[in-house]
């Protein structure tokens, strides 16, 4: 054995717990974090082994420069029709936010979740994929629905549970499910949709299909065991998925460091798994859009999964449960380096000449005349607060296909009880 | 007919299911070339080909959950789950996931998905290949348990959960694997063959899920049971000289709640037997049910044989299982009562 | 005395303990600088530093093996899992592994360490911020399971737990964090401060383990109940003019059977009440014991009133928590019979 | 959206599932796998940054070559006692396997699990490790206890389930537990002790202790949710433990590509904690003896965890219930390249003249004696087939440190259970 005396000249051990640069009261300060120049770093063919984009895992994929400009291999080159439309769905997603955020503070509804600062993330990756591939999304996805056209009084009726709820006030607000636009339901549970997505897209290639899966994870959730359990199946079998993780540095109280971002990036889980990986600047709508592309194109020719760190920051609450006030300085998410999706893609087409201020007055007011009537419409069906969604048959309905007697028998009593109650 | 065991009619409920459906695909620890531990798999990844017969990584929980996302594709997985003891891991994914799928999307997807499972004592296989876990099960909302007692039932079963269009957790108390087991573990083995619940049918037929078998008739005394106690209360009133109803429960959720009333209805006692530890344990569930619907009938409080709360001991084995003993000792409690 | 919320009482029992033994570490999701989403571990941070009460990954598995470890190690781990339903990624670690660790190594080694959750419905948290799933955790050889139901016994029951020499669920009713939860939704919502369980005595003080109170003296008919149905079972026995004995359990492993047989015994009637689903949940255990052990003083069936056998749905709350209107039909049937 | 039309032309695509090189019938062909020269990997100091390990996740740290020399930056220059003392510790080992695998046949047991060719991972980790730090290890590190010098009677009363069963009877055969030489009780539930192991480790650094603590899992273990777990706590942390992954190529019938290993390594998982890893030749005893006391030493200075991927070969069946011809070809185990850890241990004494084939037969006749007489000494208390551990108090005790009324009723009924069966 080795001689125990010489351990007791070590130092005392003791426990590293990380903690954020900043907490309320001291300055933001966000110099530690390198941000290589747009157009920097290359772009590997799609079908390269996995082990050549690992470099890529320490750097970030950057498109727009500060003037707005999109430069280097990675500038996915988008017509400008496409790329206003990028820009108006991630306006819409703000405004909507917004709107709701608004709503349920007038008691409309219990709870609500933002997207601010992030609209990117979801909104270039699905004009990125397919129509027809399908996302295994978290709850700050919501910009894949407004990508995919879903209309937003359905939206709306959910996060109201009314009666126009599809989902019959069964889940909690914001928590959408609409198959026809490929927009899985979304759990409570986090990371539980990242293995599910995985299970899909090897179905997919089980039945020799060409669509495939995308699926988002907070950095926070990367924790649990049903990431690992993702990447590892996606890496054996080599599935057609593309793994995001929304690395918006804060999990609800916690930062980053608590999911071990201090001495490496998500990205570089990839290494680990053997499949290929990207780090990207989140809040470049363009990088974001290639890099989904890129990957998409990969898994879509059969050459395996891809782990795309996008990296961004939650402007603003985890929720309207939350104040972001209590663990970190005031409006840290106004200093954040890599800037305001939003402004950044509307300064590269006024920059190119396709776009104009007076034009993005007029959208923005446009989109709120959208969402106000929406909203107009949405709560003719009623709200949470009052008139809400509430029928007993449904109730008990979808437990399974059919009702067996134990559930039938709870139903009859549930009316009786009902009954009793008028009285 | 031919004559199985259960593992060979498991293992033809695939075949026979693989024959007629593309979409069903087999996934587990060792399934694949090797067959299964158990060999329940056998032969398939041969026949059907390696990617609807598959290893899977040690990860029960990704198996449920890669499972999950192919039955929301349209598939229609089969996985198992190594061992009862190992399915832990997969919990949260049965629990939160595979049972509340299709109510909280009302209806929009749905997890029409199997997970086997070999379960159960008597085979010294100590704290971790011995356990009983289907209490956990019957208390989730959305999924459905199911337990087989012999060649036939294990066939028409899994067939029919398969074809179920909700989850499915499908236990096979490996005990009765190779023969049925009552319990005299002093006795010599006997091998299935001799059993009339081995004649198996060939091709498709079904056991519908949630039908309770009655597998022997009497006036004293009701005893609910499934697996491998069915064949101990069968054994045990021979040997008590007792007129004992036997009921095999083969489903517990949904419960064939008709035939159990009707049965203690007619006898007014009743006893729930179970190698599963027994605080909380399913028959809880089932002592309260009947006393519940049969109340007025009953002569006697529902008595229940269960394994004791601890854990499973390895050498101690035949101190620990319910076998005659204990349900004679209950048999004559009840009927004295 | 001072008076205290729940949480209040609840932190208190952290402080107290704390200074007491530096043994004690808190971890959990947001629990360290922030001190918890619910509060209760606000301040301890700063005051016994971050080595003692830390953020942990969002990994409830990791959370409980680490605290697994630690309490091999010798430390008494206090964690807390956010929500009850997200207990499940940790499920085998405290299934497999805290229930067993004393047995399985004959007491070379045990897992002092408690799990505290916010558990249960009320607060329109939908089908994954309101769910009860004590039922799990009665079923395990080696976990005791406590569910407080006010300020007083939320801070001598936590104590006790941190004390106990084996893991401890710990389950606190989040609807009652701030204020008694009669059911009577429609009502204006009362805080602790009027109420004479929110006197908390400062400093140490125990609420044993496996002792249930009776919160209400009655003849007519017991009513079994814990955490925030304690209070419903109270409102309803008052608004219905009941004379209901009401016990609150307190603990549901170990259970105070003594207690329960001696009510029943008395009162010939009894009802389970619990927030959780139904099937195969505690409410079974407790009919099937009440029927095993009063079967002769029965005048009626026990009857269990409980959640439905579905998720919990968001909009519905009231329409599916069992609340007064549940229970007084419940109370009619059980006293008309 | 991205135009669907052109997907159309994509090939269809399949799933990817991992086979091995040879199956039964198939010659064994190990010539795909790269060997790197003995002494060739550079030795980092202790005290660099994580990073600057990864390239070592990449090869194999090697110290004894073709000719049993020791070579190389690795070479841990231990003195030939303590050779001759792992030595000894492997033989013993491999003995003891033999035997007990022959009184499971024989039916004194219902169960083992042999370490056959793996002898150097457990053997040579327990002498580079302080007598005071703790194990987590699996069911296949007997090593662990070998080297400890942990009674052989004990742990063949445990493998008997015999009346001398210090743990009476409740452990399946091999799951030992021994508290006084810091060997933690084996879990049949894989992985389960990993993110224990880092759990110990912690609370050791919140004492301020010096103790650190190593675990063990194998490759195929690696894919279960519990090793994320404890690379990530042990990562965040910065937890004094050396997390060690045994990659024997074989699960149970499953070779590593289905847990992952197809295009990378296990030891490349540290790169996405941002821990240190090293891959070591893992019947190599000498670099496993070096490899564990460099991480041994970096944790002790407070500077973390440590990834060791030991690359070595499941020599024969998984267990006593398993026959690998049915799933490899035979006799793979003789043909595994990096040789077997005894015989080139062996010629590294000889050629360093401190040892012969006279001594080495003498030791194994000595070894073959202890083990014998062991065997009759524990045969004595019974062996499951004959004479059990049985003690009906004893059923009951130790679920809770008190016995709580349930448990006391239970304990009476089947005391009186037992008297009914007397009769
Ligand atoms: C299994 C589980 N554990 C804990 C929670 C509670 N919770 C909800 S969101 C959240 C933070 C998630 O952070 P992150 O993954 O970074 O996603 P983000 O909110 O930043 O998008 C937590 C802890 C949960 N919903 N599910
Ligand atoms: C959670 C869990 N799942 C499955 C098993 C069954 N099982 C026991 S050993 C084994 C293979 C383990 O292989 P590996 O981790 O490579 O370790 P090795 O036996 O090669 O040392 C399996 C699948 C188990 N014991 N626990
Ligand atoms: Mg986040
Ligand atoms: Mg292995």
């Amino acid at each position: 054995m080795a001689d125990s005396i010489e351990r007791r000249n070590r130092p005392a051990l003791s426990l590293h717990v990380p903690e954020p640069d900043a907490r309320p009261g001291d300055e933001v300060d966000f110099s530690a974090i390198v941000i290589p120049e747009a157009g920097s770093v290359g772009r590997p063919d799609v079908a390269v082994a996995a082990a050549e984009t690992h470099p890529l895992c320490f750097t970030l994929v950057r498109v727009l420069d500060e003037d707005g400009k999109a430069i280097g291999p990675w500038d996915p080159k988008l017509d400008p029709d496409t790329l206003r439309r990028i820009l108006r769905d991630m306006l819409m997603v703000r405004v909507f936010d917004e709107r709701m955020f608004r709503a349920q503070r007038q008691g409309k509804t219990s709870f609500y979740m933002k997207a601010l600062g992030e609209e990117a993330v979801a909104v270039a990756a699905a004009h990125a994929l397919d129509r027809d591939d399908i996302c295994f999304p978290t709850y700050r996805q919501q910009g894949l629905l407004i990508a995919r056209d879903y209309p937003l009084v359905e939206m709306m009726c959910q996060i109201y549970s009314n009666k126009g709820d599809k989902l019959k006030g069964r889940q909690l607000p914001i928590m959408y499910s609409d198959r026809e636009r490929g927009f899985f339901s979304i759990s409570g549970n986090l990371a539980t949709q990242y293995p599910q997505a995985v299970g899909w897209a090897m179905a997919s290639a089980i039945k020799g299909d060409s669509r495939i899966a995308a699926t988002w994870i907070g950095d926070g959730a990367t924790a649990e065991g049903d990431f690992h359990n993702a990447v590892t199946f996606a890496g054996v079998y080599r599935a057609p998925v593309i793994l995001n993780v929304v690395n918006n540095q804060w999990a609800i109280s916690s930062f980053s460091g608590i999911a071990g971002a201090e001495l490496t990036t998500f990205a570089a889980r990839a290494v680990g798994y053997g499949i290929a990986g990207l780090r990207v600047d989140g809040n470049d709508a363009l990088a974001v859009y290639a890099a989904t592309r890129w990957a998409a194109d990969r898994a879509r020719s059969n050459l395996g999964p891809t782990l795309i760190e996008l990296f961004t920051y939650r402007a603003e609450g985890h929720s309207t449960s939350d104040d972001p006030t209590a663990y970190r300085p005031q409006g840290a998410g106004a200093k954040w380096p890599l800037g305001d999706p939003i402004e950044r893609l509307k300064r590269h087409l006024i920059q190119l000449g396709e776009w104009d201020e007076e034009r993005h007055g007029q959208l923005q007011e446009k989109l709120s005349a959208e969402v106000r009537s929406a909203q107009k419409e949405a709560e003719k069906q009623g709200t949470l607060g009052s008139g809400h969604f509430e029928d007993i048959d449904s109730m008990f309905a979808d437990v399974f296909e059919e009702v067996p007697w134990h559930l039938a028998e709870q139903r009859e009593a549930a009316h009786e009880e009902a009954k009793a109650r008028r009285k | 007919m031919t004559v199985m065991n259960m593992i060979e009619a498991l293992n033809d409920a695939h075949d026979v299911m693989m024959g007629r459906d593309d979409n069903i695909v087999v996934m587990g620890e060792d399934v694949g070339y090797f067959g299964g531990v158990f060999r329940v798999t056998a032969g398939l990844q041969a026949k059907y080909g390696r990617t609807r017969v598959f290893d899977a990584p040690i990860a029960e929980g990704g198996i449920v959950a890669a499972g999950i996302g192919m039955a929301l594709y349209g598939l229609k997985p089969v996985a198992e789950i190594q061992f009862a003891d190992y399915i832990f891991p997969g919990f949260d994914q049965i629990f939160s996931e595979a049972g509340r799928i299709r109510y909280r999307t009302a209806g929009e997807w749905s997890v029409p998905m199997v997970i086997r499972s070999p379960y159960g004592g008597g085979i010294f296989g100590g704290q971790t290949h011995s356990q009983s876990p289907e209490a956990f099960f019957a208390h989730m909302p959305g999924i459905k348990t199911v337990i087989p007692s012999n060649p036939y039932d294990a066939k028409g079963l899994l067939i029919a959960a398969i074809e179920d269009p909700d989850p499915v957790v499908f236990f096979e108390p490996k005990r009765i694997y190779n023969g049925p087991f009552d319990g005299f573990y002093e006795r010599p083995v006997t091998p299935w063959a001799k059993h009339p619940q081995a004649d198996v049918p060939e091709g498709h037929y079904v056991v519908p899920l949630g039908k309770a078998a009655i597998v022997r008739e009497g006036e004293a005394v009701t005893i609910l049971a499934y697996g491998t106690m069915v064949h101990v209360a069968l054994a045990t009133a021979e040997a008590e000289g007792v007129d004992a109803e036997v009921i095999d429960l083969r489903t517990i959720v949904p419960l064939d709640i008709v035939a159990i009333e009707e049965s203690v209805k007619k006898t007014g006692r009743c006893i729930v037997l179970h190698e599963a530890t027994r605080t909380a344990g399913f028959g809880g569930e089932l002592a309260a049910l009947v006393q519940e619907r049969c109340f007025y009938h009953l002569e006697a409080p529902v008595q229940r044989v269960t394994g004791y709360d601890t854990p499973y001991p390895h050498s101690m084995e035949w101190t620990y299982f319910p076998g005659p003993a204990r349900l004679a000792r209950a048999l004559k409690a009840v009927l004295e009562d």
